[in-house]
């Protein structure tokens, strides 16, 4: 029973899911970066960075995974938090440009002295040191997410009203960012980056490494949610998905569980939206809006919500056929292509791809079992 | 009145106009973002005479612009679709980008911007526009009322093309500076204090 | 919160709830001495599992007091939660037990334990709470059935489940809502038992409906009716009370 | 009126119904006897077509209607009086009464005067919420709900389930007056013997799903059927 | 250019007064005058209708109608000028003969807003003496505009003459305001007593005469206007409260037109419909396509096209919800958060299809002539198109009521969605009524999408603009509510428009959803919730 951690934590499918993230962060920047570009295993730089986003994609399943998988919180404002630490890291890119800039003022960015802004708001110190914006990449959505959390599972709200509300969040948001005084560049957001720690965001190095970097938090979530759920703070999260009122009435705090894996959830996706800016270029107010939240649900749905390595997939099939969708002559029909998904997802395959594949294998192994003459019937009623 | 709603916010907008029966007559607006686009979704009729201010309509008459109206609604297969001046300016932005790809021989966007003060393509009302040295271009100025049918009519122009400012020369943050990407290699360089990075530094 | 002195274990003075003008409870007053078991009878509607929700927060009453353990807590400003985490454990009448837990984790949750965010965090499995589940187990025969998901359960043994769910939670105060509902005369016998066994170092209120197991149980009954005390005594007294004969037992 | 032909019942793999067969004659009662979980009333959910049953036959005045849904079932005469009640908590007293218009054409939409008779209570309460009912009101509610669809064939799950005597007696008494009628066939679903044997005229106690014991009342030998019933 | 165009109009009201009155008509002044639009410049254009009106030709009436409404055209080679009659039958505009062959080059004469402002002041000097009121109307208010001097003697003579109270009124306060700024030549008691009338008139207009006047004048005069510059200023801060109000109002409106049919897919059914915007914004696509059809095949029916539009809009919204919820929804009954994935999956779909058919541009939808313009009352103005979207709305809503509650459908509908399958052990057909309370709000989100047409720009993002608007009010009022609903929108109507003018619009935005997020966490079922053991039961 003490051989806790690594069983518990390690079953067959997230052992699968580690060393095959962990060939992709390796196989990848070889075949980028070693591999010539003639050759037909080279990877495009392209590539790296499409992969790269889909990491990051991948993360923030993962963190709505485990709270409307095994918490049954169906958060429509994740997206937010993913754009809270996109603009913390955004931020910090903005620093460093530093005097690079096309008005070449070493401390406001562009965008500031285009609004003619004569000095920099007080929320935007700090931002050039890196440990500083990494700290707020955190700190930021878990704040956020904590005072909100803290009010809405305080008064109970729960189910589709809680999913209601934290659209509105996210919306509320977005009609802030937009606005140009409130010092995050408006419509426009925050781009035209240089340099990370002191390396070109642009050169193909810098993009290889982000993507390792994205692969290892990537992972590094993953561990943290596969100690959560096999913990018995899972098993509580799992008793308040289906019979909340019960687990009050044995004594659960059940806010505070709620509130304790929101926030945590909610620095998950910030830290994904922290390493998806320096890959894409640019976070603009756009990245708060509904349906891109709704659309990442849509992923977990795919993949199969209560299955950590289900949410991992989906982000991945849904971006990918996104991606196939998008640049050629199909786009018009993508629209289609998506919502058809959300129709036939929820319709045909609710348990998701994992989930159905589970199901499926336990079902067998249930067979095999009743197929044995002992067991009795027993009336249901 | 000088409305600088931009984009689709402009219908409410010009349906509440109309309705609340401020006529051009009695007050004029005068809109900076309102273009062909946003008038095919309107009844134009009660806004007969309000005015905005491009730097192309499609009403104008050249070959130029006849050509490319004809080719756009071959296109977009629809006979009725419009044109206005953010296309315009994509059609001579992407030919001057032609014209510096073509004379630098490369796409590298740096090379390219490099090479892009002094390039000159032909705009569709007529003229020859010119990238400056401050990236902006020459282009002409028109004001045009709106007209029963969603088009303008141009009631006032320039005489010739007007050299884009990056900078007012009126207000006051902004009088003494100049843009410049070919000899200063600025985008704020102060006249005064002879500096490049603006008043903030 | 005003302490009250009072000898009684659960205190109920004048408590009223209503909804939308109906009053569910009408200054339902009674208590409940420590180490008592105290049977509660009524036809439906009378307001026992209002009153059962009036004690464990889940309905806060309009007027009235509730106190718990000599008058030292006032349960009417307190959540489920540290009404539960006081003592005062609860069996719902429709047995709801964490359907998609295996039966082992059921107990396991109920068990008795720092119910903190940060200790389920680092819980670790212990062979005294192992041996504790196992006991339960025992108790309530659903041995063999430890790793089955509590969704599969039939009635009668989600009922047991949850019954040792209590057990699991050692609460000072048991509520148990219908405890015998869809259980054989076999099956209530030893429930009638079992709940003997547990009084023996706890207090229980138990509602039913079925005389038989209210007789055997052998403790004191309280009547309600219209969200008040009919009559209160033992089975004999109460079933032969003239105003409870005429509104429960009928003429 | 009605005829259960040998049905069985699954949920998943679980059996709950085996080769079940039952009779109901108009003006006549047929007690279904039981503990409860031996299958009462997954016999019927088959019969009202909450659930489908796997094998065997069900006919109403000689029609087949094993595979119509339960709509279809309510419109062609049966009745359902559920565990629970199940009161539409909302509407009115007379609302819920109304609701039982469905299967009827339009012009014979009214309340029989019988179902004010027989539950005098439900008169004054027409305009209550159905749901602020008392637990013995709404069975009564429920009782003359399905009066007014005319059924031909009424069916009552534990009728007495959590009531207070004085209603039981209530309901003891309609029973027998709408058996007295002779229009309908009645099943009732009891697990007190007391009650069932006062109304009944056919027996049947259950077990694990199966009929282990029939008798007619003039032919009832009640010491087996306690026996039956207690195992 | 204001003070300009005022004198100009002036000029030409002096200049048609005293010739058009007159009754010597110079003789072949009005042909001399058309050959100035012939050049295709608006200067002589102008100098025409100056000439035109000067010319007291009887025909020039009828002439600079025809100019207003583009109807007048012109040949450059023939040089000739002529009109278009209603039945786009052509006439010289010098001889009066119908021509059957006009030339090739034949143009309208361009307008633009000063000729358009010379054509309405040269009309209205013609027409201060005309026999309709609302024309002469016009013409004092162009006077009390220009408040030039010299017209000063002719108000007066047609003040005397003056019946209707209205224009009399407007005579009066035309004259007030020629007196207040002329000059030297009246006596202070005459600009006081002008001044009260100005004061009583009360709005911005009469605020900028008053605040406008010399600081030369009298003491007396100058106290005068301070204190009724005071009174007008108070005046208006009431009326512009009153106008915030009907703003709130007409927001509220529209707000729960949104939300009406969400309160029954939502609010009864529990069916989180995350394309109901999408409904919404095929009942304006509807309306596009009938006022297409009326515009090609009878322009005549256009004021009917709403009343056409609207049973339209309720069937294919209807149809298309009833189509959904057979097909897609009722799998899914019972699992909320599921429909709400599918539903915004449908949302996309639905979005994608009209972009498809219709394309991705705003459709013109027009206002039929009883929805257009706006009458005064009071100090604000209020535009049919509003006005009746609030009255729509308001009999929409009672409908809705009604039906609900005294329709047999309506008790089924209820009856189904407390308990299904009770009620189909009832004999209700429940997977009908499913399908039938689904559609019917489907359908009112269609009529909603007719009278949003009339405010909104029709496109296929339509739809999206109220979705979340709709939930929050539904949710605000308290679910399964109606009254709850219709409280919700308005209290949320007017409370935008009165946070609006502190914090702006998009800010105020923000504060409604951060309060609506407060307030949820407080009555988590919202303001009207459904309480009590029935809910529970």
């Amino acid at each position: 029973m003490s051989a806790f951690p690594l069983t518990r934590l390690l079953d067959n499918a997230s052992t699968i899911f580690l060393a095959l993230l962990a060939a992709f962060a390796i196989a990848i920047p070889v075949l980028n970066l070693l591999v010539p570009a003639g050759s037909g295993l080279h990877v495009s730089t392209y590539l790296v960075a499409l992969f790269g986003k889909y990491i990051c994609y991948a993360m923030l399943a993962l963190s709505i995974d485990l709270i409307w998988g095994y918490a049954g919180i169906l958060s429509l404002g994740h997206g937010a938090f993913f754009a809270l630490g996109g603009y913390a890291m955004g931020m910090y890119l903005m620093r460093q440009i530093g005097a690079r800039g096309v008005y070449a003022n070493p401390i406001l960015p562009d965008f500031m002295v285009f609004l003619n802004w004569q000095e920099l708001p007080l929320y935007w110190y700090g931002f050039n040191h890196f440990a500083y914006a990494a700290l707020m990449i955190v700190l930021v959505p878990g704040l956020v997410a904590f005072v909100f959390g803290w009010f809405a599972f305080r008064s109970r709200v729960t189910g589709v009203y809680l999913s209601i509300i934290t659209q509105a969040m996210t919306y509320a948001l977005m009609l802030g960012f937009f606005r140009n005084n409130f010092g995050f560049g408006g419509n426009n957001g925050l781009t035209d980056f240089k340099d990370i720690l002191g390396f070109n965001v642009q050169a193909e190095g810098t993009r290889n490494a982000l993507l390792v970097v994205s692969c290892l938090a990537l992972a590094l979530s993953f561990l943290i949610c596969r100690t959560i759920v096999t913990s018995k703070f899972g098993k509580v999260l799992v008793a308040i998905r289906d019979a909340e009122a019960r687990t009050r009435f044995l004594g659960y705090r059940v806010e505070a569980y709620k509130l304790f894996v929101f926030t945590l959830s909610a620095c998950m996706a910030g830290v994904a939206g922290a390493l998806y800016v320096p890959q894409v270029g640019i976070i603009n107010p756009g990245e708060f809006a509904p349906a891109n939240s709704i659309e990442a649900v849509i992923w977990v749905a795919v993949g199969g919500r209560g299955t950590l390595t289900g949410a991992v997939l989906g982000a991945f099939v849904v971006n990918y056929a996104k991606t196939f969708f998008t640049s050629g002559w199909l786009a018009p029909y993508w629209l289609f292509v998506l919502g058809g998904l959300f129709v036939a997802v929820t319709l045909l395959l609710p348990r998701g791809i994992v989930g159905t594949f589970e199901w499926w294998h336990e079902r067998r192994a249930e067979k095999k079992i009743t197929a044995l003459p002992a067991s009795a019937p027993h009336a249901a009623e | 009145m000088v409305s600088t709603i931009n984009g689709d916010a402009n219908v409410p907008f010009y349906k509440e106009l109309g309705n609340q029966g401020l006529k051009a007559t009695d007050i004029p607006v005068v809109a900076f973002s309102v273009g062909e686009e946003e008038l095919a979704g309107l009844d134009t009729k009660p806004l007969l005479g309000h005015l905005a201010a491009w730097n192309y309509f499609e009403s104008i008459k050249s070959p130029g612009n006849a050509e490319f109206i004809k080719k756009w609604q071959a296109f977009t297969k629809n006979p009725k679709r419009v044109t206005n001046d953010p296309m315009e300016a994509h059609v001579i932005g992407f030919n001057m980008w032609v014209k510096a790809v073509e004379k630098v021989k490369s796409t590298d966007p740096d090379k390219v911007i490099d090479a892009l003060p002094g390039i000159e393509a032909a705009n569709l009302t007529g003229g020859t526009s010119k990238m400056l040295p401050n990236h902006h271009l020459t282009k002409p100025v028109f004001i045009g009322e709106i007209r029963g049918d969603g088009q303008f009519d141009v009631v006032w122009k320039t005489k010739g093309l007007v050299p884009g400012d990056a900078w007012s020369d009126f207000l006051p943050g902004s009088k003494d500076l100049e843009a410049d990407w070919v000899t200063l290699k600025c985008g704020n360089y102060n006249k005064v204090t002879k500096k490049c990075g603006g008043h903030a530094s | 919160m005003e302490p009250k002195t009072t000898s009684a274990l659960l205190y109920l003075d004048a408590i009223t709830v209503s909804f939308d003008g109906f009053k569910a409870l009408n200054e339902l007053s009674f208590v409940i001495e420590p180490r008592e078991m105290r049977a509660i009878i009524g036809p439906n509607g009378a307001g026992k599992t209002t009153m059962m929700d009036v004690i464990t927060g889940k309905t806060r009453p309009d007027s009235g007091d509730v106190f718990f353990e000599q008058g030292s807590y006032d349960l009417s400003k307190l959540d489920e939660t540290e009404i539960a985490e006081l003592g005062i454990g609860r069996k719902f009448q429709k047995p709801t037990v964490f359907d998609m837990h295996s039966v082992e984790d059921n107990l396991l949750l109920a068990l008795k334990n720092d119910r903190s965010v940060r200790a389920t965090l680092i819980w670790e499995n212990t062979s005294s709470q192992q041996n504790r589940i196992h006991e339960i187990l025992d108790t309530i025969r659903l041995k063999n059935m430890r790793s089955r998901v509590a969704g599969s359960l039939s009635h009668g043994q989600k009922q047991w489940l949850e019954i040792g769910m209590l057990l699991a939670q050692g609460p000072k105060l048991l509520l148990v809502d219908e405890p015998v509902a869809g259980m054989t005369d076999a099956e209530t016998l030893q429930t009638a038992e079992l709940l003997k066994d547990i009084n023996r170092d706890r207090t229980v209120i138990v509602v039913e409906h079925d005389m038989a197991f209210v007789r055997e149980l052998g403790v004191k009954v309280t009547c309600l009716h219209e969200g008040s005390v009919l009559a209160e005594g033992t089975i004999d007294q109460v079933s032969t009370n003239d105003r409870v004969v005429e509104v429960y037992l009928g003429r | 009126m009605l005829e259960v032909n040998g049905i069985d019942l699954h949920y998943g793999a679980a059996q709950a119904l085996r080769d079940i067969s039952l009779k109901a004659e108009p003006g006549k009662v047929t007690c279904v006897l039981g503990r409860n979980g031996v299958g009462k009333t997954s016999l019927l959910r088959a019969i009202v077509g909450q659930h489908p049953v796997s094998k065997g036959s069900i006919l109403l005045g000689g029609t087949e209607i094993t595979s119509l849904p339960t709509v279809s079932r309510a419109r062609s005469g049966i009745a359902f009086v559920p565990q629970g009640r199940e009161i539409f908590p909302l509407l009115t007293v007379e609302e819920n009464l109304e609701t039982g218009f469905a299967p009827l054409p339009r012009d014979e939409r009214s309340v029989p005067d019988d179902v004010f008779s027989l539950f005098p209570v439900l008169s004054s309460m027409l305009k209550r919420r159905g749901g602020d009912l008392s637990g013995g009101q709404q069975q009564q509610l429920a009782i003359g709900r399905a009066l007014v669809m005319r059924p031909k064939l009424l069916l009552l799950d534990e009728p007495t389930e959590g009531i207070q005597p004085s209603i039981i007696k209530d309901i003891g008494r309609a029973i027998s007056y709408l058996c007295g009628l002779g229009e309908m066939a009645i099943v009732l679903v009891e697990q007190y013997l007391d009650f069932a044997s006062e109304l009944g005229d056919h027996f049947a106690v259950m077990e694990r799903g199966s009929i282990v014991y029939g008798c007619d009342k003039s032919t009832m030998d009640e010491g087996a059927l306690k026996r039956a019933l207690a195992i | 250019m204001r003070s300009f165009y005022d004198r100009i109009v002036a000029l030409v009201l002096v200049a048609g007064i005293l010739f058009g009155g007159a009754t010597v008509a110079r003789a072949g002044a009005y042909e001399d005058a058309l050959a100035g639009f012939t050049t295709d410049s608006f200067g002589d254009t102008a100098d025409a209708i100056d000439s035109l009106a000067a010319s007291g030709d009887p025909r020039t009436g009828l002439l600079l109608e025809a100019l207003k409404d583009q109807r007048l055209l012109y040949s450059v080679e023939a040089k000739k000028v002529f009109i278009k009659d209603q039945s786009d039958k052509l006439t010289d505009a010098a001889t009066g003969e119908a021509v059957a062959t006009p030339p090739s080059d034949i143009e309208n004469v361009r307008l633009n807003n000063r000729v358009r402002g010379m054509i309405d002041a040269a009309l209205g000097s013609l027409t201060l003496m005309a026999k309709e009121p609302g024309r002469r109307l016009d013409a004092a208010q162009a006077v009390f505009k220009s408040r030039d001097s010299s017209a000063l003697h002719n108000v007066d003579k047609a003040r005397e003459k003056e019946t209707d109270p209205r224009v009399k009124k407007a005579l009066t306060e035309a004259r007030a305001a020629i007196i207040l700024y002329s000059g030297d030549s009246s006596s202070p008691e005459d600009k006081i007593a002008a001044i009260a009338v100005i004061r009583d008139r009360g709005d911005q207009d009469a605020l900028g005469l008053v605040d406008g006047l010399p600081s030369d004048l009298p003491p007396a005069v100058r106290q005068a206007a301070a204190s009724a510059s005071a009174k007008i200023q108070g005046n208006l801060a009431l009326w512009s409260a009153i106008q915030n109000a009907w703003y709130g109002l007409s927001l509220g409106s529209v707000l729960l037109l949104a939300a009406i049919g969400l309160a029954i897919t939502f609010g009864v059914m529990g069916i989180i419909n995350m394309a109901h915007g999408e409904m919404v914004m095929l009942g304006a696509y509807t309306t596009f396509v009938v006022q297409e059809f009326i515009r090609a095949r009878n322009p005549t029916l256009f004021d009917y096209s709403l009343v056409i539009a609207v049973p339209l809009a309720f069937v294919v919204s209807g149809a298309v919800g009833i189509a959904i919820e057979r097909s897609i929804i009722r799998f899914l009954y019972g699992r909320p958060l599921e429909t709400l994935l599918a539903t915004w999956g449908l949302s996309l779909i639905l979005q994608q299809a009209i972009r498809t058919i219709f394309g991705p541009t705003n459709k013109e939808v027009g206002n039929p002539s009883w929805m257009s313009g706006a009458f005064d009352l009071g100090g604000i103005t209020i535009t049919y198109n509003r006005l009746w979207i609030i009255c729509f709305t308001l009999a929409v809503f009672v409908a809705l009521l009604g039906m609900l509650r005294f329709t047999r459908l309506g008790l089924e509908m209820r009856a189904v969605t407390q308990n299904r399958s009770m009620a189909a052990a009832m004999g209700i057909r429940t997977a009908r009524i499913d399908a039938l309370t689904f559609g019917l709000g489907s359908g009112i989100a269609g009529i909603a999408g007719v009278a949003l047409s009339q405010i909104d720009n029709v496109s296929p993002n339509l739809g999206q603009g109220y979705i979340i608007d709709s939930f929050m009010v539904v949710v605000f009022g308290g679910v399964g509510n109606l009254w709850g609903t219709l409280v919700g929108a308005f209290t949320l109507g007017i409370a935008n428009k009165f946070l609006e003018p502190y914090a702006g619009a998009v800010l105020g935005k923000i504060a409604i959803l951060v309060l609506i997020i407060l307030f949820i966490q407080k009555r988590p079922r919202g303001m009207f919730a459904l309480k009590g053991r029935a809910v529970e039961a």
